[in-house]
């Protein structure tokens, strides 16, 4: 990859742009998926022991 | 299709192959990019600037692919009353969203260099914006109907009548492009490639699709739970 | 004065935990974008040209079509019937209604109209004229849905009836924040026009709230 | 204090609903509304909460404060629920604290025995429970005349009688309450009022 190449700003903008687009996708998905399975284990805990 | 059916044996399958997924999802971004970036020569027409097809080509690919899989999850929610397709179909549309996103913008900055102007109503891009539209459009029902059930009813309904849609749309939008356009000289997806410049571009669209691939199982697992966590409330709340 | 921004931050949190609020308005703006150069043809110089004109008219109509938000939730669970019963006249609640639905819905698309206006090839250099513009005239264009909202609250497809209400009294709004959204207009002309605007959207503050209390009481006998 | 009308007319789509129809109720006393369904009711009670006007004779709440109307003095509890699902039953009241000015929120859930619910949204809750949530703004906010419109409508006994400690509460404190049912509420209605005979 030739980094002096005219318009080669658009390249980095295309894969910057998309490296910061999936890592937040990835980042949010597996936060809400930690987040909700944890509740759901401290809800299960919380409804099995004898209130 | 029973086999999938109830939760506990989803995740169960899901738990264990996520891990080696995210894995093979890594190493295919390695190779592909670095085939996109290192070994692929540039164009002898455009430059440097036709490495922007390995980001925009296969976004616009997983955008198609992921609005399929919601149409075929709904089919499945229809015909087999599969609770689980409709968390599929549900859990996978902001993923779709994010692709079609991503290969909107990355076309706009492919366009740039190549007509001058950000935005252009070319056939392909405007498809796309179409798409784009229908995942809004199926994200909203679900926001827009509290109750799960009938939500996840109607959302079947409107993904299939979208998926019904695209080629209806692909098909008036080339012949309009058409009318309007002399045939556009630049082809998006770059003159026929071959060779260095080719498996790149197969080796990054298998890494998106197991990037979606993990992404979606993850989503489904959270969805699950989330299901489970309204039914807890629901049965406390009963309680008294 | 509290009681005016509890309702504000109500009926802001209902429009962001229900239905996407900001997202279904965009989500029509867009729709009626991408209409525009399927209609007229890809070609970019004429879209150039109607740019300021496609985003405005884009604008209105999606504050138009979400406003039966603003009162028909809470004329249907009975909240307006309490809300007349409150310790401040109803012109004030409906004022602060219409202001909610401003903050959720016409302010957002009148920041978002202009950064969107690349899709119609509008020009970098008017895109801030036309964003002032948009700000000071959706203010009126929600006092003046709030209006239309009211007066259709309790009809069954109220929706058809408030566009026909609604749009003739959007004309000077729209006359208006176009000439204020040209930027290379005659000097004086876009300042002026501003200034018309700004007016239009001061009487549409003082008009909208005694009318839409006016219509909404004639509904809850 | 004193809560009086005169020959009140309601006429509703055309059709008179009720004529010449007076009231007067004193502080501490509980007014019975009975009467067929469409005898006006409801509109009886809407007039006197100032959402409906009278074509003739007038009401007042002699002693009331002079520059507050009869409806900001009092509360209406009609058939719908004024409770919004995305919001919490905590927040939903909390709205309404803000709104009518003032109030413990966890009191007026407590007296309907809501407390454990507060944090839900409220659009999980059953008929019933929304039904108490509705009759928590009662409690929440002190005002002296309650118009209530079929309040016993979806209660368990145990709710029913919470709702009969709280309107005893409100009696004994100087409060007047016009309800509209047919169901006995715990005391003798000091004043009837049957809707049934208006042609």
């Amino acid at each position: 990859m030739d980094f002096s190449a005219n318009h080669v700003g658009f390249v980095i903008a295309s894969y910057a742009l998309t490296f910061l687009c999936l890592a937040g996708l990835i980042i949010a998905t597996l936060g809400r998926d930690r987040k909700l399975r944890a509740q759901v284990e401290r809800l299960d805990t919380q409804r099995r022991k004898p209130r | 299709m029973q086999f999938l059916a109830n939760p506990t044996r989803f995740l169960r399958i899901a738990n264990a192959v996520l891990p080696y997924v995210w894995a093979i999802t890594v190493a295919l971004f390695a190779v592909g990019l670095y085939g996109a970036l290192v070994t692929a020569p540039p164009d002898y027409q455009q430059g440097e600037t036709v490495r922007i097809m390995y980001v925009h080509v296969p976004a616009a690919w997983m955008a198609l692919f992921v609005y399929t899989v919601m149409a075929l999850a709904s089919a499945v929610a229809a015909i087999f009353r599969h609770p689980l397709a409709d968390v599929a179909a549900k859990t996978a549309a902001p993923i779709g969203a994010v692709f079609c996103f991503l290969s909107l913008a990355t076309g706009s900055l492919w366009g740039k260099p190549m007509w001058g102007a950000w935005w252009v109503w070319d056939a392909r891009l405007t498809s796309m914006f179409v798409l784009m539209l229908l995942y809004i459009g199926y994200m909203a029902i679900w926001a827009a109907i509290e109750e799960p059930h009938r939500a996840a009813m109607v959302a079947r309904v409107v993904a299939l009548v979208g998926f019904i849609n695209i080629p209806i749309v692909k098909f008036s939008v080339d012949w309009w492009n058409s009318l309007h356009q002399p045939a556009s000289v630049f082809r998006m997806d770059g003159p026929t490639i071959a060779g260095p410049m080719l498996w790149p571009l197969l080796v990054m669209g298998l890494a998106y699709t197991f990037l979606f691939l993990a992404l979606h199982l993850t989503a489904m697992r959270a969805e699950i739970a989330a299901r489970k966590i309204r039914q807890i409330h629901i049965a406390e709340i009963g309680e008294r | 004065m509290n009681l005016i921004l509890a309702l504000i931050r109500r009926d802001l949190t209902l429009t962001l935990r229900q239905g996407g609020g900001v997202g279904t308005a965009l989500g029509f703006f867009l729709c009626v974008v991408v209409l525009l150069p399927i209609g007229i043809g890809p070609d970019q110089a004429l879209l150039a040209r109607i740019a300021p004109g496609a985003l405005w008219i884009s604008l209105l109509l999606s504050v138009l079509l979400s406003a039966d938000r603003i009162y028909q939730q809470d004329y249907e669970d009975g909240s307006l019937d309490i809300m007349t019963m409150g310790p401040v006249p109803f012109e004030m609640v409906a004022l602060a209604k219409s202001v909610a639905h401003w903050l959720s819905t016409s302010l957002p698309l009148a920041i978002a109209a202009p950064i969107l206006g690349f899709l119609v090839n509008l020009e970098p250099e008017a895109i801030l004229p036309l964003a002032i513009a948009m700000v000071v005239g959706s203010i009126a264009l929600s006092l003046i849905a709030s209006i239309g909202a009211a007066v259709t609250v309790g009809l069954r497809r109220g929706g058809l009836l408030v566009s026909i209400l609604v749009l003739p009294l959007y004309v000077p709004v729209l006359i208006f924040g176009l000439s204020a959204s040209q930027p290379n207009a005659a000097p004086g002309l876009t300042a002026a026009s501003l200034l018309i605007l700004g007016a239009i959207a001061l009487v549409s503050l003082v008009v909208s709230p005694l009318a839409s209390a006016a219509a909404l009481r004639s509904y809850l006998k | 204090m004193e809560l009086s009308a005169q020959d009140l007319t309601c006429e509703r789509g055309g059709r008179i609903v009720f004529r010449s129809v007076s009231l007067s109720l004193k502080p501490g006393q509980l007014m019975q509304l009975t009467g067929p369904n469409g005898s006006g009711k409801s509109s009886l009670l809407r007039l006197i909460a100032g959402l409906n006007e009278s074509q003739t004779g007038s009401v007042t709440l002699a002693g009331g404060s002079e520059d507050l109307s009869i409806g900001q003095q009092a509360h209406y509890v009609a058939h719908q629920e004024p409770v919004k699902g995305a919001l919490s039953v905590f927040e939903n009241l909390a709205f309404w604290r803000d709104f009518l000015g003032g109030g413990d929120v966890d009191e007026a859930l407590e007296a309907f025995n809501l407390s454990r619910l507060s944090s839900y949204p409220a659009g999980l809750l059953s008929a019933g429970q929304k039904r108490r949530l509705a009759l928590a703004r009662l409690v929440l906010v002190p005002r002296v005349l309650w118009l209530l419109d079929e309040p016993t409508v979806g209660l368990d006994t145990a709710s029913l009688a919470r709702l009969v400690g709280v309107m005893a509460a409100q009696l004994d404190q100087g409060g007047m309450i016009i309800a509209a049912t047919h169901v006995p509420l715990g005391r003798e209605p000091d004043v009837r009022l049957d809707l049934g005979g208006a042609p």
